[in-house]
C-alpha cells in the first residue's frame, strides 16, 4: 500500500476512527505535564513536544493481575482449606498514537526479554499483540535528545506500526508493519501525493541532521565493565543522584517487575507492578543483606545494564532508546549521557560530575 | 494460623439481644478460622475447659473469645490458653457484651456489630506473637518520701517488716501537719502525744535512714530497680555533732525569724529547733534571716555550741539511694486562701488559718497555748470559724470538699470554750460533713454541749469595725442576713496538693490532678497503687484525709510493699516496644517523646539505633505512633494488627456495597 | 504624649444630676491629654427599667449607642463615666456577640450591628490603664495633702467581673490608687463595693438610710474626711441624702462626697468652680479651707 | 436512624474504653455503627490510622481517650491532642469533612458522657451521610466534575 | 566583587577543613543547573549562582556519615532545611559549614515553559538563555523571545520571608532584608472549593502519579528515605497497587511525617516529574501549625518541632468543646 496523507484538519476524524472498539491512548497536558490518556470526544493530542511519561503503561501496565485465588474450607474440617486459582489476563486492543520514534522502539528492548523462543510471558506478549503504535516522526530534537547515540535516530520506525511525517498541513502516513497497513483503511486518509511524499524525505532528512553530532555508545559495555570495581567513579558519577525512580519509571526501555500477593479475607490476588533498580528494596534480600547498598552501586547497575549487560546478552543492542526523559526530568539532571562518556574516557560537557 | 472462635452467651446477658449461634456460624467462614463454637459461660469452669479442649483437641495455637470486655476477663481467658499450652499472648477478646448487647435491643444490628467485632479479632490475632515475660532482680529497699504521720506509719511498718527503708523529709523535722495539731477528734487526746512516740520510733529504727531537711532531684529507673538523688540541703549545722542543747537558740539575736512550724504566728530565732519533740532534734539556720549571713557578722551561735557543730560554709549534699519501691507520702498544704478578698485578702491581723488557730490553741505554740490576737493579743471573746474558704466553691477552682474541715472546726470550737469559758464561738457551715466513728456525735457535742453557735450559709464578707470585726453572713435556715461582730475569725481551708508536689510527680512519673493530688491506680479497688509500677501512695497526697485515713494509707502501701518484695524476681509485661533495628534510621524521635526515658541511643555497626529498655518501657505505644518508619513496634499493638483490624472492617464494608 | 481618643457616652445624669461629674470629667480628661467625641445623636442607656422588663430592649438601646459609636473614626473604645451605664453597654456588646442574640436585637434596630464593636471602658479605667498613676502624679500641681479620703466604688463598678473585666471584685484599688498618686490620705475602708441601697432612695428610703449610714458611719470612724465615688447615684445617695441619713441615723455626719474626677481637678490645678464643687450639697468648703491652711 | 454506616472507634484501654464498658454495664442505649479498636493509650494513634480508615472508605472515625493530665502513660494523650488535632484540620484539604472526625476525652467513670459521646458522633456522621471513596468513587465524581465544566 | 566570586572566595577559605563543598553548577543546557560537588580548588570554576539554582542542596547532608565535614550552598529557603536538620540532630552543626547568599529568588521551571510556550517557544530545545535584571531572555529554534521575571518566579519566591539564609557560617553579598506576606492564600483558596471538587481534585491529579518517589527523595527532611513506610510490609501501610489510593496515601503519610517540619522548600513538587500540586498538602498542614503553635519550622535550631512536643494547657486546642 503506498502512502497516506493526513491533513491536520483531519486528525480527530481518524482518531475517531480508530477509537471504534478500541482503546487509543493520545498525548494529552494534564497540569503542566504531557501524559498517555485514552482518546475520546473533545480530547486534544499534544503532538508538538515529547511526552512526560512514555506510552509505557499501554503494554505493560504498573499494576497489573496476574492472578486471583480464593481459600476455601472443609465444612467438616475448618482446618482444611483449599485454595482455587484462577490466572487473568487482560488484553484490549489499543492503538498508541502519537509516540515518538524512540517510544516505540522501547518496546523493542522489552521484546527480547518477555517474547522470546524460549521464554514467553503470557500477559506481556497478549498485550504487545493487541497494541498498535502510530508513531510520530521528530523534527527538531529537545535538549536531551540522543537517540543517534545509541543506534536510533528521529525517524527511525523501528518499533512502530505506523509513522507519521510531518509535511505541509498535516502528517505523511506511512504503514511500518503488515498490522499497521489495516490502520490505513480509513476515509480521513487521502493518498499522498508525491510532493507530500518529497516533503516527508526531506523532513527526514532534516530531522536527523538537527540532531546533535553522534558518538557512538557501543564501545561503551566494554569500558563500563573495566569500572564495575571503580566505585570511586560510582561514588562521583552518583553523588548528585537522589535515588528516586523517576528516570526508570519514565524510561520507555525499563522493564522491571515485583511480584506481591495482597490478600484480603479469604481470597487475593496476585499483582506485578513496576519496581526500579535505583530503590534500595529492589535487591533487599530476606536476611536483610543488601548487595547494592548504596546508590552508587544502584546507578551502576542502571547505567551497566543499559549499555553493557543487556547488549552482551542480546549481542549488540542497547537498552536505550535516547529519549532523555531520565535526563530532562530527573529532579537533580543526573545525566546518563555524560555517565556513559565519562566511563568512555570522552569529553563531557557540561560543568559538573552527571 | 488454626484459631478457635468462642462466642458467650453470658446466660441471656448477650444471647438476649446477640443471635450467638449464628455468630459463632458465621465465624466458621473467617479466615484462620478451625473452630467456632458457642457457650453458655465462658468463664465458668465447664466454659474455660470447653475452650481447653478445643484447643487441644483441634490442634488450635490461638483463641478468640468474644464476650465481656477484656479489662474483666482477659486475664482469665490468658491463663486459660496458657494452661491449654499456648502462649497467653495468642488470644484476643471481642466485647460483645458492654459493647453491643447491653447498649442496645435491635438483635440484628447487634448480631451483625458482634461478628464484626469477632472478625477484628480473628484478624488481629493472626498477626500476634508468642510473648515472654522476662524477670529481673529486685533491689529490697523502699524509699518513703514524707515524714507526715502516713510517711512515718508506712515508714514503720515496712521496717519492721524486714525492709529497709529511705525516709526523706523536706523540712528540718519530721511529724508533718499532725504534729502542728494542739488535739485530735474526736477524742480531743494531744496530738504530739500520740505522734511523738512514732516520731522516736523512726530516729531509733535500725532499718530506717533518716534523711529530713532533703529533697528528691532525681529519680530514674523502674520497679525493682529505682535509683533516687536526694538532695540534703544545707542546715549549717552539723547534725552529726549537734546534740540539740538549744544553747544557740537561746542565745541568737536574731528573734524575728518567721516561724515556719508556727505557721509564721509570732517569730522565732534564726537559728531553731521547730518544737520540743522535733526529730532529728537538730538545730539548724534560717539562712534568710540569719544577720551572719546577712551580714558577715555576729557568730554569736558558733561561739556558744559546745560541741562546735556549727559551719556556715554548708553546701548541699547529692546522695545517691537505690531503692525498689517508693512511697510517696508528702501530704497537702492549705490552699491560697487570700484569694478571698472578702475575707480581707489576708491584710486583716485576726483573720486566722485554722492550722494558725492550732498553733495558738498548742501549749508548745507561740502563745503557750492562750489564745491571742495576732494584732493585740488580747484573749478574743467571739470567735467565728468560716468553713468551706477553698472548698466546694468552683468560683476559686476548689470544687471540692476536703473533708477533715468540719471535724476539726467542731474541735476548735470545742477547745475554744475549753480555753475561754466564757467566749462564744459561732459557726457559719454549708453542711456538716461527720462520717466517721464517733464523729457526728463530736459536732453535735461542739453545739449542744459547748454552744458553739452553727449557722447554715456562707459569709460574704468580713471588714474590720472599731477593733472588732464585722461578719456579715447569710443565715440560710432563718432566712435571714446575720452580722456578727468577732474578735477573732478562724477560715477553714482547704487542702490541696503539698507544694511542689506536681513537680515530684513528674518525676515520679504518676499523673495528679489540677489540684496537685495525685492520681491511684483504681479510686476504689487500688487504692494506693499508682499506675506506675512500684511507686504507691499513702495519705494526703492522694487527697485529703482524716488522720486514721492517713495511717491506714500508710500501713496499706507497706503492705503493698511488702507483698511486692516477697518475690526475689519480678516478671516485666512483655507488651513492650521493640526496635527493627535493619529499619531504624536513629533519628531518635521516639526517645524524645517517650514519657518513661525508656529508650535510649545505641551504637550498632557505627549506626546510631534506638533500643528499648525492657523494664522501663510501659507499653503505651507513644514510640509507634511517632517513629516515622514504623521501625519501633508495640508489641501485641503493632501496627499490622490495628490495620488489620482496620482493614477488615473496611473489607466487610466493601463486601456489602459489592453485594 | 500622643493624644488618646475616645467615643464619649455621657449619660443621662450627666446632663442632670451630676453634671459636675461630666464637667469635671471632660476638663480632667482633656488636661491628661485624652480627646473625648461624644457619641453622635446618644440615647438612653437602658439602664434599669429596659433590663427589668425586656433584655432584648435594653441590647437595642445599648446597641444603638455602639454602632452610633462606630462613625467616630480613630478611637479605639467608648468610654463613660457612669457606671450604670458601663454596666449596661458592656452587657449588652457581651450579649451581642453571640449571633442568635445579635439577630434580635438587629431586628429592633434601624441600623444594624455589623462585624466587632468598640470596646467599652470606664473613665476610672481608661486614667488608670492608658494614662496611668506615673503620668498622674506627674500632672499634680496642687498635692491634696492633709486629707483623709475614703475610696467608696459602689456595687457595680467591678461587678459581674467576667463582663466588666477591670480591677478585683472584692477589694478594687484602682480609686485608692489614684487618691495616693493625688497626694491624699487614703482613709481604710472596707466597705469599698457594699450597696448605697442605690435607687431605693425613691421606692424604700429606710433601705437607703440603713445601707448609706453604714458606709458614712464606717467612714466617719476610721477617720475620713470626705469620701470619693465614681458613681452618679451612690454620688446623690451619700451627698444629698446625708442629712435625711443623719436623721435617720441619729447622726451628724458632715462628710463631702467628691466625684474621684473633681479631686484629680483639683490636684491638677483647677478651680473649685471648675469642678462644679458648689454643687455638692455637703460643702467641701471648709475642709478644702483646712487642707489649703 | 438510616442505615447503618460505618464508624470506627478508637479508644485508649484505661479510660475510654472503660468508659464504654461503664456505659454498657449502666445500659446507656447507643446506635450500633460504631466499631471499636482497642489501644493502650491514645498516643498510640498515629494519625495516619484515620485517614487510612477514612480514605479507606469508613464514614467516620471517633477517638477517645483518658482527659488531659489523666493519661496513665503521663503524657500520650498531650501528645494525641496535638497530632489529632492536626488531622482534623487536615481533613478539608484532602476532601473530607472535618465532622466525620473527631476526638474526645472520656474518663472511666463516664458512662453517661460516652453514650452522649457515640450518640452526638453518630448522628454526625449520619446527617454527612456514605463517605465518597477516594479510587473509584472520587473518579466518577472527577469525571462528572470534568463534564460539568467542559 | 560579584556575589559569585564572593561565594568562591569563601569556599576556598574553608575548603582545606571540608571533604566536600556543595554549590550549583551548569546544568545539561541553558536552562538547567545541577548540584556540584567541590573537593579541589579547580572545582570552583565549576561553580555558578542564580535564578535556575533550584535544587535544595541540603538534601545532601543527611546521605552523607555525620562525622562528614561538608560545605553546603544555601539560599534563604534550603537554610531553612538546615536548621531543622540541626534541631533534629540529625546532622551536626560543628561538621557543616553553611554559605549564605542573598537569594533574589529562583525560577519555576514550569511557568518558564508555560510562558515561552505561548510564545510559540519550546523550552526544551532552549539554546541560549539569560537572566538580566528584571527580564528573562530565551533563545529557542532560531527564535528568541523575553518575558518579565515578575511572572517566573517561583510562588514560594514570592512569598518568600526569608531571602537571606537564617543560618550560615559565611554569608556573602549585601543581605536584602526584604520579606513578603504569606497568609496561605492559595490553600484558602483551594479549601473554598466544594469538598466534592477537592477530593475530585486529588483523584485527578493523582492518577498520574508513577510511585517514583522523587517528591520524598528531594525531601530534605525525609530521612527515612530506603527505610520509608510506604514500602515495607512490617509494617505494611500501603499496598503494593498502584491505584489512587494508595498512591495518595503515600502523599499523606508524607505530609503528615512533615507536619511541623517542613520548610516549604518545595522541592517536594518541583521533583514531580509529572507536575502534581503536592506541596499545598504541606502548606495546608503548615497553615495549621502556624495558626495553633505560633511555630514556623526551620528557624529556631533550639526548637522542639510542635508534633514532638506538648503544653498540658493547649491555648488553641479547644478540644473539649466537642
Amino acid at each position: 500500500m503506498s502512502a497516506k496523507y493526513l491533513a491536520q484538519g483531519d486528525l480527530s476524524a481518524w482518531l475517531g476512527a480508530l477509537a471504534q472498539g478500541r482503546r487509543v491512548l493520545v498525548p494529552v497536558r494534564e497540569n503542566g505535564a504531557v501524559v498517555f490518556r485514552p482518546y475520546g470526544p473533545g480530547t486534544k493530542p499534544v503532538l508538538t513536544r515529547q511526552a512526560d511519561s512514555p506510552p509505557k503503561e499501554s503494554v505493560f501496565p504498573s499494576t497489573e493481575r496476574l492472578m486471583e485465588f480464593s481459600y476455601s474450607k472443609d465444612a467438616e474440617n475448618l482446618g482444611k482449606v483449599a485454595l482455587d486459582i484462577k490466572e487473568t489476563v487482560n488484553a484490549p486492543a489499543t492503538v498508541v498514537f502519537g509516540g515518538r520514534p524512540c517510544d516505540a522502539r522501547g518496546f523493542t528492548v522489552f521484546d527480547r526479554v518477555y517474547d522470546t523462543k524460549t521464554i514467553r510471558d503470557p500477559y506481556y506478549a497478549e498485550r504487545r499483540a493487541s497494541t498498535l503504535f502510530v508513531t510520530l516522526a521528530c523534527d527538531t530534537p529537545e535538549t536531551t535528545c540522543f537517540c543517534n547515540s545509541v543506534g536510533s535516530s528521529p525517524v527511525d520506525a523501528d518499533g512502530s506500526d505506523v509513522l507519521l511525517t510531518p509535511v505541509d498541513g498535516g502528517w505523511l502516513v506511512e504503514a511500518v508493519s503488515e498490522r499497521g497497513k489495516a490502520l490505513l483503511d480509513a476515509p480521513a486518509l487521502k493518498d499522498a501525493t508525491a510532493a507530500a511524499q518529497d516533503q516527508a524525505k526531506a523532513a527526514k532528512e532534516a530531522a536527523e541532521a538537527a540532531m546533535p553530532p553522534a558518538w557512538d555508545a557501543a564501545p561503551a559495555a566494554a569500558k563500563l565493565l573495566e569500572k564495575f570495581d571503580d566505585m570511586g567513579f560510582w561514588d562521583d558519577v552518583s553523588a548528585k543522584c537522589i535515588s528516586c525512580g523517576a528516570c526508570t519509571y519514565l524510561c520507555p526501555t525499563c522493564y522491571c517487575f515485583t511480584v506481591t500477593d495482597e490478600r484480603s479475607g479469604m481470597k487475593g490476588e496476585r499483582i506485578r507492578t513496576w519496581d526500579t533498580c535505583m530503590s534500595f528494596q529492589f535487591t533487599l534480600e530476606a536476611s536483610g543483606h543488601n548487595p547494592r547498598p548504596t546508590k552508587a552501586h544502584r546507578l551502576k547497575n542502571r547505567v551497566g545494564h543499559k549499555f553493557s549487560y543487556y547488549p552482551d546478552i542480546h549481542k549488540g543492542p542497547i537498552a536505550c532508546c535516547g529519549c532523555g526523559r531520565c535526563i530532562k526530568l530527573c529532579p537533580v539532571s543526573v545525566d546518563i549521557r555524560e555517565i556513559v562518556r565519562l566511563a568512555m574516557e570522552l569529553p563531557t560537557a557540561t560543568a559538573g560530575k552527571p | 494460623m488454626k484459631i478457635g472462635v468462642f462466642i458467650c452467651h453470658c446466660g441471656s446477658n448477650i444471647a438476649g439481644t446477640v443471635d450467638v449461634a449464628k455468630v459463632a456460624e458465621m465465624a466458621k467462614s473467617l479466615p484462620e478460622v478451625a473452630f467456632a463454637s458457642d457457650t453458655m459461660y465462658a468463664c465458668s469452669e465447664p466454659g474455660q475447659e470447653g475452650i481447653i479442649n478445643a484447643i487441644k483437641e483441634k490442634g488450635l495455637d490461638g483463641a478468640v473469645v468474644a464476650s465481656c470486655t477484656p479489662r474483666m476477663h482477659g486475664p482469665t481467658f490468658m491463663r486459660t490458653v496458657a494452661r491449654a499450652g499456648l502462649n497467653p499472648y495468642m488470644f484476643e477478646m471481642a466485647n460483645i457484651r458492654e459493647h453491643v448487647s447491653w447498649i442496645g435491643k435491635d438483635k440484628e444490628a447487634n448480631t451483625a456489630k458482634a461478628l464484626d467485632l469477632v472478625r477484628m479479632a480473628v484478624a488481629k490475632l493472626a498477626r500476634n506473637k508468642p510473648l515472654f515475660a522476662k524477670s529481673f532482680a529486685i533491689n529490697k529497699r523502699v524509699l518513703v518520701l514524707g515524714g507526715g504521720v502516713a510517711g512515718i506509719q508506712a515508714a514503720l511498718d515496712c521496717a519492721d517488716g524486714g525492709l529497709e527503708v529511705v525516709l526523706v523529709e523536706k523540712t528540718t523535722t519530721i511529724g508533718g501537719k499532725m504534729a502542728k495539731l494542739d488535739k485530735t477528734f474526736p477524742t480531743v487526746d494531744c496530738s504530739c502525744c500520740i505522734l511523738g512516740p512514732k516520731m522516736v520510733d523512726v530516729a531509733q529504727h535500725p532499718n530506717i535512714t533518716l534523711y529530713a531537711s532533703a529533697e528528691v532531684d532525681e529519680i530514674n529507673g523502674y520497679v525493682g530497680n529505682f535509683q533516687v538523688k536526694v538532695r540534703k540541703k544545707p542546715t549549717y549545722v552539723d547534725w552529726k555533732l549537734c546534740t540539740g542543747c538549744g544553747a544557740c537558740l537561746e542565745k541568737c539575736p536574731s528573734k524575728k525569724s518567721p516561724d515556719l512550724f508556727n505557721e509564721f504566728v509570732g517569730t522565732t530565732t534564726a537559728i531553731n529547733i521547730p518544737f520540743p519533740q522535733a526529730i532529728p532534734k537538730k538545730a539548724s539556720i534560717d539562712a534568710g534571716s540569719c544577720i551572719k549571713f546577712k551580714t558577715g557578722k555576729c557568730g554569736v551561735c558558733a561561739k556558744v555550741c559546745p560541741v562546735k557543730a556549727i559551719n556556715y560554709e554548708m553546701e548541699p549534699e547529692i546522695v545517691t539511694e537505690e531503692v525498689g519501691a517508693v512511697i510517696a507520702a508528702t501530704g497537702y498544704d492549705l490552699m491560697d486562701w487570700t484569694v478571698y478578698e472578702q475575707y480581707g485578702g489576708g491584710r486583716y491581723k485576726d483573720v486566722i488559718t485554722s492550722l494558725q488557730y492550732e498553733r495558738l490553741l498548742s501549749a508548745s505554740g507561740p502563745t503557750g497555748g492562750h489564745i491571742k490576737r495576732p494584732s493585740d493579743g488580747k484573749e478574743p471573746k467571739t470567735v467565728v470559724f468560716i468553713q468551706c474558704v477553698g472548698s466546694r466553691d468552683k468560683s476559686v477552682g476548689r470544687p471540692y470538699c476536703s473533708g477533715f474541715c468540719c471535724m476539726y472546726t467542731a474541735k476548735q470550737a470545742i477547745l475554744t470554750k475549753d480555753h475561754i469559758p466564757d467566749s462564744e464561738s459561732y459557726v457559719f457551715y454549708m453542711d456538716i460533713r461527720a462520717p466517721g466513728k464517733m464523729y457526728d456525735e463530736f459536732t453535735r457535742r461542739a453545739m449542744e454541749e459547748y454552744g458553739a453557735k452553727y449557722v447554715r450559709g456562707r459569709v460574704s464578707m468580713v471588714y474590720p469595725s472599731g477593733g472588732r470585726y464585722v461578719v456579715r453572713g447569710v443565715d440560710t435556715l432563718a432566712g435571714t442576713q446575720v452580722e456578727v461582730e468577732a474578735d477573732l475569725v478562724v477560715l477553714a481551708v482547704g487542702a490541696e496538693g503539698a507544694a511542689g508536689a506536681a513537680h515530684l510527680a513528674e518525676k515520679l512519673r504518676i499523673s495528679y490532678d489540677s489540684y496537685g493530688f495525685y492520681m491511684e491506680s483504681h479510686p476504689k479497688l487500688k487504692p494506693v497503687e499508682t499506675n506506675t509500677a512500684g511507686v504507691y501512695v499513702a495519705g494526703c497526697v492522694q487527697g485529703p484525709k482524716d488522720i486514721p485515713t492517713s495511717v491506714a494509707q500508710g500501713s496499706a502501701a507497706a503492705a503493698k510493699v511488702l507483698a511486692l518484695f516477697s518475690k526475689d524476681q519480678l516478671q516485666s509485661d512483655p507488651q513492650v516496644s521493640s526496635v527493627d533495628l535493619k529499619r531504624c534510621v536513629g533519628c531518635m524521635k521516639c526517645a524524645m517523646t517517650c514519657p518513661f526515658g525508656a529508650i535510649k541511643e545505641q551504637e550498632v555497626r557505627g549506626e546510631i539505633k534506638a533500643q528499648v529498655i525492657e523494664t522501663m518501657c510501659q507499653g503505651c505505644g507513644l514510640c509507634t505512633a511517632t517513629c516515622p518508619q514504623g521501625a519501633i513496634q508495640l508489641q501485641h499493638f503493632t501496627d499490622n494488627q490495628i490495620l488489620a483490624e482496620i482493614n477488615t472492617l473496611l473489607e466487610s464494608e466493601l463486601e456489602e456495597t459489592q453485594g | 504624649m500622643t493624644t488618646l481618643r475616645y467615643a464619649y457616652y455621657p449619660g443621662c445624669s450627666g446632663l442632670g444630676t451630676s453634671k459636675e461629674y461630666d464637667m469635671s470629667t471632660r476638663a480632667v480628661c482633656e488636661a491628661l491629654g485624652m480627646e473625648l467625641i461624644d457619641i453622635p445623636d446618644w440615647n438612653c442607656c437602658g439602664s434599669s427599667p429596659a433590663h427589668t422588663v425586656d433584655d432584648r430592649l435594653a441590647g437595642a438601646l445599648s446597641a444603638r449607642n455602639l454602632v452610633q459609636a462606630g462613625d467616630i473614626e480613630g478611637v479605639d473604645a467608648i468610654i463613660t463615666p457612669c457606671p450604670s451605664c458601663l454596666a449596661n453597654l458592656k452587657t449588652s456588646r457581651h450579649r451581642l456577640q453571640k449571633p442568635e442574640f445579635r439577630a434580635e436585637v438587629n431586628k429592633l434596630l434601624e441600623r444594624p450591628v455589623h462585624g466587632d464593636i468598640l470596646p467599652v471602658k470606664s473613665v476610672l479605667q481608661v486614667i488608670v490603664e492608658d494614662v496611668g498613676m506615673e503620668e498622674l502624679r506627674y500632672r499634680v500641681r496642687n498635692p491634696l495633702k492633709d486629707m483623709s479620703i475614703a475610696p467608696y466604688y459602689g456595687c457595680i463598678m467591678n461587678r459581674p467581673p467576667k463582663i466588666m473585666e477591670f480591677d478585683s471584685q472584692e477589694n478594687p484599688m484602682a480609686l485608692d490608687n489614684i487618691l495616693e498618686a493625688l497626694g491624699a490620705t487614703v482613709a481604710p475602708f472596707n466597705l469599698k463595693v457594699e450597696c448605697c441601697g442605690a435607687s431605693f432612695g425613691v421606692a424604700r428610703r429606710d433601705i437607703v438610710e440603713r445601707l448609706s449610714g453604714k458606709l458614712l458611719n464606717l467612714a466617719a470612724e476610721n477617720k475620713a474626711q470626705a469620701m470619693v465615688t465614681a458613681c452618679p447615684l451612690c454620688q446623690m445617695n451619700l451627698d444629698a441624702r446625708q442629712n435625711q441619713i443623719n436623721v435617720a441615723n441619729s447622726t451628724n455626719h458632715v462628710m463631702p462626697i467628691f466625684y474621684f474626677t473633681q479631686l484629680i481637678g483639683l490636684a491638677l490645678g483647677f478651680s473649685q468652680s471648675q469642678m462644679g464643687l458648689e454643687k455638692l450639697v455637703v460643702s467641701p468648703r471648709e475642709l478644702l479651707a483646712g487642707a489649703a491652711g | 436512624m438510616s442505615k447503618e454506616l460505618r464508624i470506627i472507634g478508637f479508644l485508649c484501654n484505661w479510660c475510654s474504653y472503660g468508659g464504654a464498658d461503664t456505659a454498657g454495664v449502666g445500659r446507656f442505649t447507643q446506635p450500633t455503627d460504631l466499631r471499636i479498636v482497642r489501644l493502650p493509650c491514645s498516643g498510640r494513634i498515629d494519625p495516619l490510622f484515620v485517614l487510612k480508615t477514612l480514605t479507606g472508605g469508613a464514614d467516620g472515625v471517633l477517638v477517645s481517650g483518658c482527659h488531659p493530665r489523666d493519661c496513665h502513660y503521663s503524657e500520650g494523650n498531650f501528645y494525641a491532642r496535638r497530632r489529632l488535632e492536626m488531622v482534623k484540620r487536615f481533613l478539608p484539604v484532602i476532601g473530607i469533612d472535618p465532622g466525620r472526625f473527631e476526638y474526645t476525652w472520656v474518663s472511666a467513670s463516664e458512662g453517661q458522657r460516652w453514650q452522649t459521646v457515640v450518640r452526638g458522633f453518630t448522628e454526625q456522621v449520619h446527617a454527612l451521610g456514605p463517605i465518597q471513596r477516594f479510587g473509584k468513587d472520587a473518579a466518577a465524581m472527577a469525571a462528572q466534575l470534568a463534564a460539568s465544566h467542559a | 566583587m560579584p556575589i559569585l566570586d564572593e561565594l568562591k572566595a569563601a569556599i576556598a577559605k574553608r575548603l582545606p577543613e571540608l571533604d566536600v563543598v556543595i554549590g550549583w553548577g551548569k546544568g545539561f543546557d541553558a536552562l538547567h543547573h545541577t548540584p556540584v560537588f567541590i573537593t579541589s580548588e579547580a572545582d570552583l570554576d565549576k561553580l555558578v549562582l542564580g535564578p535556575l539554582s533550584v535544587q535544595n542542596l541540603a538534601t545532601y547532608l543527611t546521605r552523607y556519615p555525620k562525622t562528614k565535614k561538608i560545605g553546603v550552598v544555601v539560599k534563604g529557603c534550603d537554610s531553612r532545611s538546615v536548621v531543622q536538620l540541626l534541631q533534629e540532630k540529625l546532622i551536626n552543626r560543628e561538621n557543616v559549614v553553611v554559605f549564605g547568599f542573598p537569594c533574589e529568588g529562583v525560577v519555576d521551571l514550569e511557568k518558564v515553559k508555560r510562558a515561552f510556550e505561548d510564545q510559540g517557544m519550546e523550552a526544551a530545545r532552549v539554546s541560549e538563555a539569560s537572566f538580566q535584571g528584571d527580564r528573562c531572555t530565551l533563545t529557542s529554534g532560531g527564535k528568541a523571545g523575553s518575558l518579565p521575571m515578575a511572572d517566573l518566579w517561583a510562588d514560594k519566591c514570592n512569598r518568600c520571608q526569608y531571602h537571606d539564609a537564617v543560618i550560615s557560617d559565611e554569608f556573602v553579598g549585601q543581605r536584602l532584608e526584604r520579606k513578603a506576606e504569606d497568609a496561605y492564600a492559595d490553600v484558602a483558596a483551594f479549601e473554598a472549593k466544594p469538598l466534592a471538587e477537592r477530593q475530585a481534585f486529588w483523584q485527578e491529579q493523582m492518577s498520574r502519579c508513577i510511585r517514583c518517589y522523587a517528591c520524598r527523595n528531594a525531601c530534605p527532611l525525609c530521612v527515612c528515605r530506603d527505610q520509608c513506610i510506604a514500602q515495607t510490609r512490617e509494617p505494611n501501610w500501603v499496598s503494593q497497587r498502584t491505584g489512587v489510593e494508595e498512591k495518595f496515601m503515600f502523599q499523606m503519610i508524607h505530609a503528615s511525617h512533615l507536619a511541623g517540619r517542613c520548610t516549604e522548600c518545595g522541592e517536594c513538587e518541583r521533583a514531580c516529574p509529572v507536575g502534581i500540586p503536592i506541596l499545598l498538602l504541606k502548606r495546608k498542614n503548615n497553615k495549621e501549625i502556624l495558626e495553633l503553635f505560633d511555630y514556623r519550622a526551620g528557624i529556631d535550631p533550639e526548637a522542639k518541632p510542635p508534633l514532638l512536643a506538648f503544653k498540658v494547657e493547649e491555648e488553641k486546642i479547644n478540644e473539649r468543646g466537642w
